[in-house]
């Protein structure tokens, strides 16, 4: 059948510039650069090109230049290009729309609608280069009050305190399973968090025999398809996650398909080699809240009370009350994760139309949880588009206490969100599992460059604490005095808890 | 009477290689070296490049000028050993000079061979081994020549280059049915013949000169085994060489066809040491001692032979019959066996046209021999591999790959190389030796 | 002395260790110049690939470096300041014998100017070795010893 | 002037100064002296709030809990004074004595009450002091026009908008005896100056006088919230009264572990401290995190039995210690002590986040004060 679609994008090469290195060639694993050793030119098949900018990186003389194809149809804003794209495609194949990494859809980014506040005059600004600026921040339930005794002068704790987890920064690395990212992703996440003082979440991919010791910054998750759950696995991680949904795709499952299953994600995850790993929709244990209730007291047992349990759920219209019943169910960590959240691979239409942005999830959480008075009980933690250091303070702010980011690791990996996750083929070698193209992220460099990102971070979160006149990350947490919104309606406003600018 | 903690007869690959092996080891130990050449050391192979105008005179030494005084060495210039004593540890010079040693050298080299013909002696031939064999042939090719070389092995076809470079016009004779028997395969001398009767050099391969007259001084009539008849202004006379063994055998140092050597480098005297052309040390493929009157080959020798005289306890590894010529710009590289006899040898050839053309010699799993001519990168990966009589089982068929490298090695045995083995080349040696 | 390691599991096969290599050798050290207006020299360095494995090799500098014992001319010598194994093309003539001798094929005919061998010289102008600097992964990486 | 320029969410940046002032012995002083001392730092304060806090001042009344009240008008009086008899028995109800002040205005009408709680109400409640609390947060929040400023036993605060020696005069301190007083003078940024929002804060018989700004408001407000404080005054400093409240009287810390919650060590510090004494501050921060005063401060905490002056962590605001035989003073500046005092012995400067705490000599107190009254009366800390 003759394909309706035209090239995404277009590749333009200087033939000044190009020196017929076909480093570009040995690139692009679409293929979409061939060398004709005829004519001794490189040339281009452009129906292949994701847009992925990995030979415009690579090229070593600024040779090429990757544009979005002009050739538009009309300007229409109801049949968009995009919309055509998809129906020439379904047309074509009969298929469900796939897609990878976050929504990219043009709802509203709170993070961008909310401002800061620092200090002026009546207080000092503190200056985080000559002044202590804390950042550490414990994940876990917290009790009501404090029991202390006091023995010969001295105060002790006598309240057990449930089992935390030590941030050195409020910033964790987002569930990113081994299987939809490959083994060196993973090392460079378990590194990184171990070297930085925070964690990685394993997602529903297992853990790898070899990243075992990582563990004690290693947050397992036991996800519907129980994939790579065993004892080891629990034993292994500073604490659990059951995971019941996931932003970019709430309310249905997961698929790697097989032939991303190779003998080392076969041996972690528990399946046969080959084989579709399919993760149901629903837990098949989980049928209600008391059922989550019972698989979280099961994980608490099963690691002997000694690791906090988290519970991610996506953002959705209800989540404020799901919040609620999860923090009753037991659940030490809320996580959320909103609309923008990222995926390997999810049917497009899932993932651009299901679930509220993350902003307004975590303020009405927050607020139901403190309206209950029993906040204190489970930290929050969000994710799904968190993109800078302003977005983790304002995150905080809103009644955050730490925040997953996983596109954004991604990206310091070198994603450059060309959404193709689920083609397996990514240029960067993070999306994938081939052999070829996974030794394109050496994890000694990938560490380094997550250690930066969460260096560079925290450092600026320190400035703005700073400069709010706030020496530790608790005094901004919840703090929404400290936030103002810009162009926000009255409805906004009154769910995010913050104030118009200006008032 | 002067005494030498060293004392090297000879000035050549051999004797430097064992000098500067000496020096590494020893600082202080006075060293001797005897040449009965004018000239400081000289490259010896380069004679032909010298005459074809490729280098220039400095270009021949083969260290800078400084070296036997920064490297404390009594050079004895114009100095022959007569002879030696092995019981005195002595040695005579022609000039009457008596030296005494404690560990002595003999890097006596060879000479050429010049068989009987008929009539050779009355003319004024010239051998193409030395540099004054250079001079004179510089000197005679002032104007317009004929030139007849007699013998193709590697001297004689270099000899023929140089000659034709100086504007002769050279004819070669040789016995066997191709140039360079020895040293290349049938394909690869049809490829240096084709070059050669391109630029005009006559070849004539199966005949063998029968007699010579001699016309006065260099100029003279040839009688070719089929009865045809050359006449030339200038003479070569390439057969062969023939180890320089006449000292060592009237000291009483066992000799067979060149002066017999231990792993130690050490003969059957204690304390006197051979390496370079005039000994027969072990040839890895063939498994035995034998003569490899190669440059490469006398060096490590050489080398070997210092190391072991200054005290260290070191086998000398091996060698193979390694050769690099180049004739009118077509390089041909080869190593160990490349004309196998028998029916135990697995023989896999390539030609990519244009004069490339490669061959490996396979026996058992074992690679025993390659040639490489026109496109010679990365031979030495498959000499290595000939000189560690490594097993090829598992690459046999990609040796001649376009490509092929380490990285077709088994991982652990490439890895070893590259990363472990940085220092490791010695170590390899140590093991190869006990091997041997 | 520097030595330069190769990690295979990490060499993504791009070459570009092989291009700068050819830019820093050359007589501008402009990539677009050495490539498409000068006598491009040749890559001292070699990405051998075979499937998804490949790794870039260049001279090892060996301790006991044969092409240095093998060398007819004297050419091949080691730099007693930097330890690397060196070729004076004023004095290398072109015979081709540390070609014949290299276990690692690390030697390369460079027949730019005049015929004489071309290896790596740990780029002796840089702090870093081209192949090494312009590495996207480091899977050249530098050990001292 | 008590309705309608509350600002929710809002609080209330101010420079001040602040002094307090306590016989360790019990022994009782009238308020001129703290009157001389506040005014002799009234370039910390702008004229727009000043107040005073004072202990032993109702021994007749010892065992009542004093109501102190604001009203905008007598029909805020009448509602508050209705819902009040609901639940208590009132012993007195009075107007409290003032005199006519140059440069104190508009002043709201003054009231107190003596007063327990009825029997049958407090049955129903375990703790007959968070029943007080939620009869002071009711008032505040439901009745519009009245304002509990006071609600301890046997003490009493008076503020309002004016300068601090104003205001003494004006509530006509010199008439009272205490052995424990605390002063203000206020520099409020905001021009919106109302007497509620004037310091002391009290809540039963806590009060607060601060100087400062609390960066960390918007968390601690929010935090203080889930126990159930509804923060009514608009201004930071309430929220210390409150956490004051939480902390030491519901969960039962100590006061020096209480100020290691409002200053908390670093983390840093908390790392190098031995086995125990990480495990107590390290679950201090986690639980009470939310209620570490961030921003610069100096404040001094008061009760019936104790005077705590403590600093943020990092000391941006002032505050120096001082000894007189029994008088123990705290002060933002050193020179009021002297101008008071000849006998001063020796003045200190304590670190940040470190409590000094006065206390009474003759109390039954827990042990771990000790050390901090030792250092109080050494000049090391």
């Amino acid at each position: 059948m003759k394909s309706y679609i035209l090239p995404e994008f277009l590749i333009d090469r200087d033939d000044y510039r190009c020196i017929r290195c076909e480093v570009c060639v040995r690139q692009c694993a679409f293929d979409a650069h061939w060398y004709d050793e005829e004519d001794d030119e490189v040339r281009v098949d452009e129906d292949k090109c994701a847009g992925c900018l990995r030979c415009v990186t690579f090229c070593p003389t600024n040779a090429l230049i990757v544009r979005r194809n002009p050739n538009q149809i009309p300007e229409n804003a109801n049949w968009t290009n995009e919309v055509l794209h998809n129906i020439y495609k379904q047309a074509e194949t009969g298929g469900v729309l796939l897609t990878g990494m976050g929504c990219d859809k043009d709802y509203p980014i709170y993070w961008d609608r909310i401002v800061l506040d620092a200090s002026q005059v009546t207080n000092p600004s503190i200056d985080p280069l000559r002044e202590p600026m804390e950042l550490r921040t414990y994940l876990g339930a917290k009790p009501d009050a404090l029991e202390i005794g006091r023995k010969k002068g001295k105060s002790s704790v006598l309240t057990k305190i449930s089992p935390q987890l030590r941030l050195e920064t409020p910033i964790m690395f987002s569930a990113l399973s081994y299987g939809a990212i490959s083994y060196n992703v993973c090392e460079s996440l378990a590194r990184a968090a171990s070297e930085f003082g925070t964690y990685y979440n394993t997602g529903e991919g297992g853990l790898h025999r070899d990243l075992y010791q990582y563990g004690d910054h290693t947050i397992c998750q036991v996800a519907s398809g129980r994939f790579g759950v065993h004892a080891d696995y629990l034993e292994a991680a500073a604490a659990l996650e059951i995971k019941i949904g996931q932003g970019a795709k709430p309310g249905i499952g997961g698929h790697l398909p097989g032939e991303k299953v190779s003998a080392e994600i076969s041996h972690t995850r528990m399946i046969p080699e080959g084989t579709d790993a399919l993760s149901p929709a629903p837990h098949h244990d989980i049928y209600s809240i008391e059922d989550l209730a019972q698989l979280i007291y099961a994980l608490k047992e099963a690691t002997h009370w000694e690791k906090p349990v988290s519970v991610k759920i996506a953002a959705v219209h209800n989540s404020a009350a799901i919040a609620s019943g999860m923090v009753r169910a037991g659940a030490d960590i809320i996580a959320l994760d909103g609309i923008r959240g990222g995926t390997g691979a999810a049917p497009t239409m899932i993932r651009d139309n299901v679930g509220i942005p993350i902003e307004l999830a975590l303020a009405s959480v927050d607020t139901r949880l403190r309206e209950e008075g029993i906040r204190n009980r489970a930290s929050i933690v969000v994710a799904g588009g968190i993109r800078s250091a302003a977005d983790v303070v304002k995150a905080v702010a809103l009644g955050a206490d730490a925040v997953y980011i996983g596109t954004a690791a991604l990206v310091a990996l070198g994603c450059h969100v060309c959404q193709k996750c689920y083609t397996g083929k990514c240029n960067w070698g993070i999306a994938t599992q081939d052999p070829y193209l996974t030794k394109r992220l050496n994890p000694e460099i990938g560490t380094r460059r997550l250690v930066n990102l969460l260096t560079g971070w925290s450092h600026e979160i320190m400035e703005i604490l700073g400069g709010m006149g706030i020496n530790a990350i608790e005094s901004l947490r919840g703090n929404r005095l400290r936030l103002r919104g810009v162009g926000l309606s009255e409805e906004e406003l009154r769910i995010l808890g913050i104030r118009h600018a200006g008032a | 009477m002067a005494i030498y903690d060293y004392a090297i007869v000879g000035n050549s690959a051999a004797a430097i290689n064992a000098c500067d092996a000496i020096r590494a080891r020893d600082a202080v130990g006075s060293i001797a070296i005897f040449s009965e050449e004018k000239y400081r050391c000289y490259s010896r192979p380069l004679i032909s490049y010298l005459v074809a105008g490729e280098i220039t005179t400095q270009g021949m030494y083969y260290r800078p000028s400084n070296y036997y005084r920064s490297a404390k060495v009594d050079f004895h210039k114009e100095s022959r050993v007569v002879s030696i004593n092995p019981a005195k540890k002595m040695l005579t010079t022609a000039g009457k000079e008596k030296v005494k040693w404690r560990k002595l050298l003999l890097a006596t080299g060879f000479l050429p061979f010049v068989p009987p013909v008929n009539g050779v002696e009355e003319t004024d031939y010239l051998t193409f081994v030395s540099w004054d064999d250079a001079r004179r042939m510089l000197a005679l090719t002032n104007k317009p020549a004929a030139a007849l070389v007699v013998g193709a092995g590697l001297i004689g076809v270099k000899a023929a280059e140089a000659l034709h470079a100086r504007g002769a016009e050279v004819t070669v004779v040789e016995k066997m049915d191709r140039v360079l028997p020895l040293a290349l395969d049938a394909r690869a001398s049809a490829l240096v013949e084709e070059r050669c009767s391109a630029k005009g050099i006559g070849i004539i391969t199966g005949e063998s000169v029968s007699g010579v007259e001699s016309r006065g001084g260099h100029k003279g009539r040839a009688f070719l085994s089929d009865g045809s008849e050359i006449d030339f202004d200038i003479l070569v006379m390439a057969v062969g060489v023939r180890p320089r063994t006449e000292l060592a055998e009237a000291a009483g140092i066992d000799c067979r066809r060149g002066i017999e050597v231990d792993e130690y480098q050490s003969t059957s005297e204690m304390d006197i040491y051979a390496a370079g052309d005039a000994a027969i040390a072990l040839d890895v493929v063939l498994g035995k001692p034998a003569l490899n009157a190669l440059w490469p080959v006398a060096a490590l020798q050489g080398k070997y032979a210092g190391l072991n005289m200054a005290g260290d306890e070191v086998s000398y590894p091996g060698c193979n019959s390694m050769n690099s010529v180049e004739f009118f710009g077509l390089p041909v590289l080869s190593a160990g066996i490349v004309n196998p006899e028998g029916s135990d040898y697995e023989v896999i050839t390539r030609e990519d046209g244009d004069g490339e053309y490669r061959k490996v010699v396979v026996k058992g799993d074992t690679l025993v021999g390659m040639l490489m001519a026109g496109k010679i990168e990365r031979a030495g990966i498959l000499t290595s591999l000939i000189q560690e009589r490594a097993n090829v089982k598992r690459i046999k068929s990609c040796l001649l790959d376009e490509g092929f490298g380490l990285i077709n090695f088994p991982h652990a045995i490439r890895q070893d190389r590259i990363v472990e083995a940085l220092a490791g080349l010695k170590k390899a040696d140590a093991v190869r030796g006990r091997r041997g | 002395m520097i030595r330069i390691v190769p990690k295979e599991e990490f060499c993504i096969g791009c070459r570009l260790c092989e291009i700068h290599c050819i830019v820093e050798h050359s007589k501008s050290k402009n990539i677009v110049k050495a490539y498409k207006k000068e006598n491009r020299p040749i890559k001292r360095v070699e990405v051998e690939e075979e499937g998804h494995v490949s790794f870039a090799l260049q001279c090892r500098h060996c301790e006991e470096a044969p092409c240095i014992t093998a060398c007819l001319s004297g050419a091949m010598q080691r730099d007693a300041e930097s330890g690397a194994v060196i070729n004076d093309p004023e004095r290398c003539v072109g015979c081709w014998t540390c070609i014949l001798v290299c276990p690692y094929g690390a030697v390369r005919r460079d027949e730019a100017e005049r015929k004489v061998v071309g290896k790596c010289d740990l780029c002796p102008d840089l702090e870093t070795p081209a192949c090494v600097a312009n590495c996207p992964n480091e899977a050249l990486v530098i050990v001292e010893d | 002037m008590l309705r309608g320029i509350r600002f929710p969410d809002d609080k209330d940046f101010s420079g001040c100064s602040i002094f307090g002032m306590m016989n360790v012995r019990g022994e009782k002083f009238n308020g001129e002296d703290m009157i001389t001392a506040i005014a002799n730092m009234k370039d910390r304060s702008n004229g727009l709030g000043g107040g005073f806090a004072a202990y032993g001042i109702y021994p007749q009344y010892a065992d009542l809990y004093c109501f102190q009240m604001m009203y905008d008008d007598e029909g805020a009086r009448k509602e508050s004074e209705e819902f009040l008899e609901a639940s208590f028995e009132i012993e007195t109800a009075e107007i409290i004595p003032t005199r006519a002040c140059e440069g104190v205005r508009e002043s709201p009408l003054l009231w107190r009450y003596f007063m327990q709680p009825r029997q049958k109400v407090t049955c129903e409640l375990e703790d007959v002091e968070s029943f007080i609390v939620s009869v002071v947060m009711d008032i505040n929040r439901k009745i519009d026009g009245a304002f509990v400023f006071s609600s301890g036993k046997d003490m009493g605060v008076f503020k309002g908008v004016g300068f601090p020696e104003d205001i003494g005069r004006f509530f006509r301190l010199e008439e009272y005896e205490g052995y424990s007083w605390v002063a203000h003078g206020r520099f409020p940024t905001n021009t919106q100056a109302w007497w509620g929002g004037a310091h002391p804060f009290n809540i039963l018989d806590w009060s607060v006088v601060h100087n400062g700004e609390i960066s960390s408001y918007g968390i601690n407000k929010r935090y203080l919230e889930m126990y159930g404080y509804v923060c009514t005054l608009f201004t930071d400093t309430e929220v210390v009264a409150y956490a004051v409240d939480l902390l030491v009287r519901r969960h039962g810390l100590s006061v020096e572990d209480m100020a290691k919650v409002l200053a908390a060590p670093l983390w840093d510090e908390i790392d190098r401290m031995p086995a125990e004494g990480k495990q107590l501050h390290t679950a201090l921060r986690q639980t009470y995190g939310s209620i570490l005063m961030n921003g610069p401060f100096s404040i001094i905490i008061s009760n019936r039995n104790q005077m705590i002056g403590l600093t943020d962590r990092i000391r941006l605001r002032p505050l120096v210690a001082g000894r007189s035989g029994d008088i123990r003073y705290i002060s933002s500046e050193e020179a009021p002590m002297h101008l008071i005092d000849d006998n001063v012995e020796d003045t200190w400067i304590p670190r940040g986040g470190e409590p000094i705490i006065a206390e009474l000599e003759n109390i039954a107190r827990p042990a771990a004060v000790e050390e901090n009254l030792l250092s109080l009366s050494g000049a090391d800390s």
